[in-house]
């Protein structure tokens, strides 16, 4: 910082502007102690705080160090690990940008999220069985997933419409818990609405030929599965980038987030905005449970509800509001539930590592709250006075 | 000797003070009873409870049992003696709290013959002392942890049993089949944190060690996990042989699916366990399961009575079997409604008495019974299946095409 | 993070419009739910229930309840029309719902939808069909559905005189015939006493003929009653003077308390039971009210100190390889507290700088993590797994052991006075102030002096110490543990049930305990669709009273100088 | 001149690139009432915000009674003793009058809570007293009787002379008043005049004071600093600053942009 002129006019007293501690003008035996004051003290809380970091770093370095020195583990598993965290990180990424879109713009929590995906993924599912039994899955694979996509993100959309309609606008000028608590409710009742309507089975995705097989990339292989998942994961991110930045009603979207009043007399339809939200959030969530159902093939009733967790995690972690850093929340909580345990607990020696991967998981969001409060790429939120 | 006659002498004392303490020797038409005697007045349903998770996320185990105990009531067209049979169930959450509260509500019943149920070891442990309390029977369908038969079981569970076999038992046979069998000396297991697997890769583990084999990992997932690819990385590191895990079949089709991407574990056979015995297993596991190796209760007897009941329980409930022991549920059921014909006696106007104690010793005589899940035999500690251990193979992904001794194959014991 | 409950500004107009698009939006409205009454297998799970049994069903009582709500729905709508247009609408209504249900038919005995529905069975159709042939069957369905709207709006056009004491009468008739297993239980568990009254209304499943009769006619008698007697003991009640008046409004509360306290007595162990785990979750909601209601911290780990109590209890005192010592429970007891409170202080720590509903995530992974490490192999050998600790004494007084719900209940009752108490004066005090402040608007309450690390550890603590003691008693309840009893689906259970009663409200943590946790347990007949009408519940509540069932009294202080 | 009160000694606060407050040296003499103008943006509120710790100022140092305060956390910079109100009504709204300024009084309430829990006779006495003293405290602002009224019941009016209260409460020795005239009427802010000054004469306070109304900034302040893009441009009496070109150019806005802007 450049010392600026001094344009007041009084002269400050005592004028040093270096900033230097120095003891108070004027009166010197109180200033040394005031000066020493300053120094901050080390409370219980700092202590604690220290503690837990230093915990888990020890976890971290001690138990990385550990792994790398037993080598249990080849380069090439290393890398299948990160492929599988960007796997289930780019399905989180999908969910979480519905988190995050609609925090964005009203500030709450929409719990039935992940039960939104379910109901688009199960329903979805029939329909792609439907074209297995008639062979379009495998002849005419492309129209038939696209009706499967159609179909996830259609029936998405109306739950979360229905959601939006009974949970959130009644609540839109209030501010409560109630919202949230709606929203608990709307989950169980998605859930087992579905439950009841489709069966407790576990269904599974029909195999299909195309899906089976590898891709060679970049010198290694990786399963077609994989690549179509992060390469549509991410042009799905792409297009909802371009959606927000580019046009009229992202823009609205980004308006209405930025303030609500304002934007209304702006001439914003907020009513429109919101439902445009949620429409949006919902097809990410459709994406996101086809291919969540294309990798690990399951759908069952209850198949939402801890993605829908991990993924408000990841949007926690990314920043929540910040659409990039959602998807950089995903990716990052993927990969940390993917390495982490064995990476950082195999060395120190611990019992089952992936039984604790949520732990990790967790903790990891813990300490990003604790230290950087405002997500890994930072909050989008006004501050409403 | 003596040592023998203190334990009798114990178990008699320790029973007695047990009836004792319940209620005091009751009279009532033609019998007389040590707990007591319920009347059922003509046209009066005879009345069977039922326990399992009926809701929650483990509303696909409890569920399965609870439909097998309805097929096993439509079998006798729900009838009786003449008298209709009524089915009471609770939801027991698959917790202890839910399962203790299920178990008062049944047990305020008095006119309540005999408890089936529950599918969760947790339930039962905390459920069952109240159920002998008020002198009811109580026959577990999928309860599976030993310390609920143990010998030095704490007296509220003396009138337990179950029609589905001890882990322990079913640990010795597996760790034996991966030993010897499949000739593996380094197994890695995989529980998925509940009672019931936990137990039994415990002691599968152990007797494992004992053969002289060596357990190369160990891990656990959770029942909801999707992704077992990472995990299986871990384990493919140790290089193991055999890759046991029997869990339940949401993660374990999740396993059996993913385990061929694993470099590494190529050559290790995976062996799967009872909870994926289901034709609902192969919905959810798809073509992955074919090849699948699991190890489970000989169910040779259960080839002829079987494909019935499945077909019953399609027409019924619109979907196939998620879950294996609905069978058990089916034979427990059926061995209730069996033993109670046994002791009840009617008079002349119709009036059906039923001691509770003849019930419970009539059920614990039970003896050689062909059941579905296989051949009934209750021992003096609760347990009622038998345990004669068979390895079965799935050889087609259809579910259409299940039928036990086709799809699933049996390929061990080779007959 | 406040909050408030602000009136909306912008309230949403009641869109009006002619009575035909009203009778189709109506009828369409209540034609899907009937369908998806349908298609949830409500229909056909209920038919195994009897109103009456042997003669009416639940599931075809439900069927025809729909079109009858629509109808009234209709006729609330339409209230200024004329009678024509009323009858007219009434019967569009009606029959559009039918309709719907009807269409139903046809396709379960011709589609092939069953691999989708699993609700969708021959079953189904015959239940629809009402027992008659597919056509008839449609025929009478329909019709039926009209009149049951007729019926419905008729009730709704009527007079008040004669509409109350059928309504009362049906609605009593419909409680009876929910409740009727509780209630035989209950009655049962009575004696002699109520023997009579039990075989003279009831048998197995349900109301008699003559007992729904009974009912019917006793509870609109009652009402009729009530309705004459109302308006002469409201004026004298105003005639009273304000001290005699106040005094019988707070003899009126403590025995209509004591009525429920002392309920289980009555009703039995199964009553007993649930009223215990009632209890319990009031405790806790207790604590949680104390965090969330009072000191605005939102927390959905709350699960954790409950947890943390109970396998305190269980390591201190269990007959078991993993126990640390074998002490009484009630010398356990107050290191299970102490250990929840050090444990709220520590979970505290971390999270003091985050706000809102970032809190809610923090708090909601600090009890997954524990839950995990809880059950983990790592911590197997100190707290035993997923096999738990099992062999947990029950706390004796002298020589009597609190085994039973009933005694273990009375143990809660106490725990949860003493809590109460305790709320009930902190929330009044200086630090419920400090609380209120900070809940309110935090830089504020900074800036007034207050202490954020003290008062939010205080809170985190004392809320720990409420579901320490939850835990304890759980602990004994059971006689066992397990880690899986310890589910988030507890925190969630926790938050809902004190937002439902009325954030803030000690009264309505009680209430929305008795509501979510009670109400559920004495329908579990429909175990299945438990969750499913839990999950309706909470969003009918939200919906229809946001402020809770008890809402917080705005706190008007007398003035002192009055 | 006797030693200030308040002093910040270089005080510097930037958000991004924006300076809010460049370099200021501020002294409050004890007794006083100063007021610190400037035109909207000027940084006046962030000078309240960075002295109560808010924000934590970039550069330099904040002194009160001969101690240093910059770094300390806000509950500790109320307890040394200052107190203030804010530009846009932070009441606590839902609780009564009284209840408010019950809280303010936390800093010198000593009994624990669990004496409230067991309600010891220590308590109830002091929240008598407590009580008593609050009451006088809306007698002083002119609330009497109101205590009872939700504090979102209040007029705009009596709400800012609720959160004066509010600040009394604490008993501090320097109270910083954010824009207390703010929508007020004519008569409303004369009343308000002569309040400022009874707390100066009568309970011998300091009192800092943002404020737009000039002719009450004229008429009660003892001095007066002049603010403009974070930087003091002008200090001393309302005369002199009244009549100080660089004061009305800024203003009047004549002026270019600040030299010394970094924006």
């Amino acid at each position: 910082m450049e010392a600026t002129a001094d344009k007041s006019a009084t002269p400050p007293a005592g004028g040093d502007l270096a900033g230097a501690p120095r003891a108070r003008p004027g009166s010197g035996d109180g200033g040394m102690l005031g000066g020493l004051r300053k120094v901050k003290r080390f409370t219980f809380v700092d202590v604690v705080l220290w503690l837990l970091r230093i915990g888990v770093a020890f976890v971290v370095i001690g138990g990385a160090i550990g792994t790398l020195i037993k080598g249990r583990y080849e380069a090439s598993q290393w890398v299948d690990f990160v492929v599988f965290g960007l796997t289930i990180g780019g399905v989180y990424a999908l969910l979480a940008l519905g988190y995050t879109m609609v925090y964005g713009i009203l500030r709450q929590i929409n719990f039935a999220h992940g039960d939104t995906m379910m109901a688009g993924a199960f329903s979805a599912y029939f329909a792609a069985n439907y074209f297995k039994r008639n062979g379009m899955l495998e002849s005419d694979a492309v129209i038939a997933m696209v009706v499967t996509v159609l179909v996830a993100m259609i029936v998405c959309t109306l739950v979360a419409l229905t959601v939006e309609r009974i949970c959130y606008r009644p609540f839109r000028h209030v501010r409560s818990l109630a919202p949230l608590i709606c929203a608990i409710g709307a989950s169980f009742f998605i859930q087992h609405t579905f439950r009841a309507m489709y069966g407790s089975t576990v269904r599974s995705f029909p195999d299909t030929s195309w899906l089976n097989g590898d891709v060679s990339l970049l010198g290694g292989s990786m399963p077609v599965t994989q690549v179509l998942v992060i390469g549509s994961a991410a042009a799905a991110m792409l297009v909802l980038y371009l959606v927000v930045h580019k046009t009229r009603m992202g823009k609205a979207m980004r308006a209405v987030s930025e303030d609500r009043d304002a934007a209304a007399m702006m001439g914003i339809d907020i009513n429109r905005v919101i439902v445009f939200t949620f429409t949006l959030g919902a097809s990410m969530a459709g994406i996101g449970g086809i291919l969540y159902m294309l990798v690990y093939k399951q759908v069952y009733f209850f198949m939402g509800f801890l993605p829908g967790i991990k993924a408000f995690t990841a949007a926690v972690l990314g920043g929540i509001g910040n659409i990039p850093g959602a998807m950089f929340g995903g990716i990052f909580l993927g990969l940390v539930e993917s390495v982490g345990p064995a990476l950082f607990l195999d060395g120190l020696g611990v019992p089952a590592p992936y039984q604790l991967k949520d732990a990790i998981a967790f903790t990891v969001l813990i300490m990003v709250l604790v230290f950087r409060p405002e997500g890994l790429l930072g909050e989008r939120r006004a501050k409403r006075a | 000797m003596s040592y023998l006659t203190k334990i009798s002498l114990t178990t008699v004392g320790l029973c007695v003070a047990g009836f004792s303490a319940a209620v005091a020797a009751e009279t009532k038409g033609p019998v007389t009873d040590d707990i007591g005697v319920v009347v059922i007045e003509p046209g009066a349903p005879i009345l069977i409870g039922g326990y399992w998770a009926l809701s929650g996320a483990e509303i696909s185990l409890g569920l399965d049992q609870q439909r097998g105990v309805e097929l096993a009531l439509d079998a006798h067209e729900g009838t009786l003696l003449d008298h209709p049979v009524a089915l009471v169930s609770e939801d027991s959450q698959c917790t202890a709290e839910g399962g203790q509260t299920a178990a008062t509500r049944l047990a305020t019943n008095t006119d309540i013959l005999a408890v089936l149920g529950p599918d969760c070891s947790s339930s039962a442990a905390a459920a069952a002392p109240i159920l002998w309390n008020a002198g009811m029977v109580s026959i577990g369908t999928s309860a599976s942890s030993p310390t609920l038969t143990a010998a030095d079981r704490p007296e509220g569970l003396q009138g337990f049993m179950r029609t589905m076999p001890n882990d322990l038992a079913q640990g010795l046979f597996d760790a034996d089949y991966i030993y010897n069998v499949l000739k593996c000396d380094a197994l890695a297991s995989v529980h998925d944190g509940s009672p019931y697997t936990e137990q039994l890769v415990r002691s599968t583990n152990s007797r494992f060690t004992e053969l002289g084999g060596k357990v190369v990992a160990t891990e656990a997932v959770t029942p909801t996990d999707v992704d077992m690819r990472p995990m299986l990385t871990n384990i493919a590191t140790a290089k193991p042989c055999t890759v046991y895990f029997p869990i339940f079949t949401a993660a374990g089709a999740q396993l059996i699916r993913q385990m061929p991407e694993i470099a590494g574990l190529e050559n290790a056979t995976p062996l799967a366990g009872s909870a994926m015995a289901a034709p609902g297993f192969l919905e959810a596991a798809g073509d992955a399961a074919v090849g699948l190796k699991f190890a489970k209760v000989d169910l040779e007897s259960r080839g002829s009575a079987y494909p019935a009941l499945l077909e019953a329980y399609v027409a019924k409930y619109g979907e196939t079997p998620t879950e294996v022991f609905h069978a058990n549920a089916y034979d427990a059921a059926q061995i209730t409604l069996a033993a109670i014909e046994k002791v009840a006696q009617q008079d002349d106007d119709g009036v059906l008495y039923v001691g509770r104690k003849a019930l419970r010793d009539a059920l614990f005589a039970t003896a050689g019974y062909e059941g579905v899940s296989g051949t009934v035999t209750c021992g003096p500690t609760g347990d009622c299946a038998e345990f004669k251990g068979a390895v079965y193979e799935w050889v087609d992904s259809d579910p259409s095409t299940f039928e036990i001794g086709k799809n699933p194959k049996k390929v061990y014991p080779e007959s | 993070m406040s909050f408030e409950i602000v009136s909306s500004g912008f309230q949403h107009r009641q869109r009006t419009g002619t009575p035909l698009s009203q009778a189709l939006k109506t009828g369409i409205v209540f034609g899907v739910l009937s369908l998806y009454l349908a298609l949830v297998g409500v229909y056909l799970t209920f038919d195994k229930s009897w109103v009456v049994v042997n003669v009416l069903s639940m599931g075809r009582t439900l069927l025809f309840v729909v079109p009858l709500l629509a109808g009234v729905q209709f006729a609330r709508l339409n209230r200024s029309q004329s009678r024509a247009v009323q009858l007219g609408g009434t019967l569009l209504v009606g029959l559009i719902v039918g309709g719907f249900t009807a269409c139903l038919l046809p396709v379960i005995l011709f589609g092939n939808l069953r691999v989708m529905f699993v609700a969708l069975s021959s079953p189904l159709a015959k239940m629809l069909a009402l027992g008659l042939t597919p056509v008839l069957g449609a025929a009478v369905l329909v019709a039926g559905s009209a009149a049951a709207a007729l019926f419905g709006a008729l009730l709704t056009v009527m007079s008040p005189t004669v509409r109350r004491p059928i309504t009362v009468g049906l609605a009593a008739l419909a409680v009876v015939a929910l409740l009727q297993e509780v209630l035989q239980l209950i009655l049962r568990g009575g004696g002699a006493a109520f023997s009579f009254i039990t075989r003279g209304l009831f048998q197995y499943g349900g109301l008699t003929v003559r007992g729904a009769i009974i009912v019917f006619v006793a509870a609109a008698l009652v009402s009729i009653v009530v309705a004459r007697l109302r308006a002469p003991f409201k004026a004298r009640f105003a005639e009273l003077p304000p001290g005699a008046a106040r005094f019988l409004r707070q003899a009126g509360i403590v025995i209509l308390l004591a009525a429920i306290i002392f309920f289980p007595l009555i009703g039995g162990s199964f009553v007993a039971q649930v009223f215990l785990l009632v209890g319990l979750y009031a405790l806790m909601g207790m604590g949680l009210n104390v965090e969330v209601g009072l000191a605005g911290l939102l927390d959905l780990g709350f699960v954790a100190y409950f947890a943390i109590g109970a396998y305190t209890i269980a390591l201190l005192t269990a007959d078991s390889p993993h126990a640390l010592a074998s002490m009484s429970f009630w010398a356990a007891l107050p290191i299970a507290v102490l250990v929840s409170v050090a444990f709220g202080f520590l979970f505290g720590i971390p999270v003091l700088g985050i706000r809102g509903d970032y809190l809610a995530v923090a708090t909601l992974g600090i009890g997954e993590i524990v839950r995990v490490l809880v059950l983990s192999d790592v911590a197997q050998p100190l707290l035993g797994g997923a096999q738990g600790i099992l062999n947990i004494p029950s706390p004796a007084i002298g020589s009597f052991e609190l085994a039973t719900p009933t005694s273990l209940y009375f143990l809660t009752v106490c725990c949860l006075a003493l809590a109460t108490y305790f709320a009930f004066r902190v929330q009044d005090s200086r630090l419920g102030r400090t609380w209120m402040a900070m809940r309110d608007d935090e830089d504020v309450a900074q800036a007034l002096g207050i202490n954020l690390v003290k008062t939010k550890l205080l809170a985190y603590s004392i809320g720990a110490a409420f579901a320490g003691v939850a835990g304890a008693i759980f602990a004994v309840m059971l006689k066992s543990i397990f880690p899986h009893s310890f589910q988030l689906l507890i925190s969630i259970n926790i938050l809902a049930l004190i937002i439902v009663g009325g954030l803030g409200s000690l009264g309505g943590v009680i209430v929305g305990a008795l509501v979510l946790i009670g109400l559920p347990e004495l329908l579990r007949e429909f175990g299945e669709y438990r969750f499913l009408l839990y999950g309706a519940v909470i969003v009918a509540m939200m919906r229809l009273k946001p402020e809770g069932l008890w809402p917080a009294r705005i706190r008007r202080r007398e003035t002192a100088d009055a | 001149m006797p030693d200030a009160l308040l002093r910040t000694v270089n005080m510097t606060k930037r958000f991004g690139g924006l300076v809010a407050i460049d370099s200021l040296d501020l002294d409050v003499l004890p007794g006083t009432i100063h007021s610190v103008i400037g035109p909207n943006g000027a940084g006046k509120t962030t000078v309240f915000n960075c002295i109560m710790a808010f924000l934590a100022p970039d550069k330099g140092e904040i002194w009160f009674d001969g101690e240093r305060i910059d770094g300390l956390t806000p509950d500790r910079v109320a307890a040394s003793g200052i107190s203030r109100t804010y530009q846009n009504l932070r009441l606590f709204r839902n609780v009564s009058a009284i209840e408010n300024i019950l809280v303010g009084m936390h800093l010198h309430l000593r009994t624990s809570w669990w004496s409230a829990v067991l309600s010891t006779r220590a308590n109830r006495e002091e929240e008598r007293e407590a009580h008593r003293e609050a009451e006088r405290l809306l007698h002083f602002v002119g609330l009497r009787g109101r205590g009872d009224v939700l504090a979102r019941n209040l007029s705009y009016g009596d709400q800012r002379r609720l959160e004066i209260a509010r600040a009394l409460a604490t008993r501090a020795r320097l109270i910083m008043l954010d824009e207390p005239a703010a929508g007020m009427n004519p008569r409303e802010s004369r009343e308000l005049m002569v309040f400022i000054r009874n707390l100066r004469d009568e309970r011998g306070l300091t009192v800092l004071l943002i404020e737009h109304h000039m002719q009450l900034v004229m008429n009660i302040s003892d001095r007066i600093t002049v603010l403009d893009h974070g930087q003091k441009i002008a200090e001393g009496l309302p005369d002199e600053v009244k009549n100080d070109p660089v004061v009305v150019e800024a203003y009047l806005g004549t002026r270019k942009r600040h030299p010394a802007e970094h924006a």
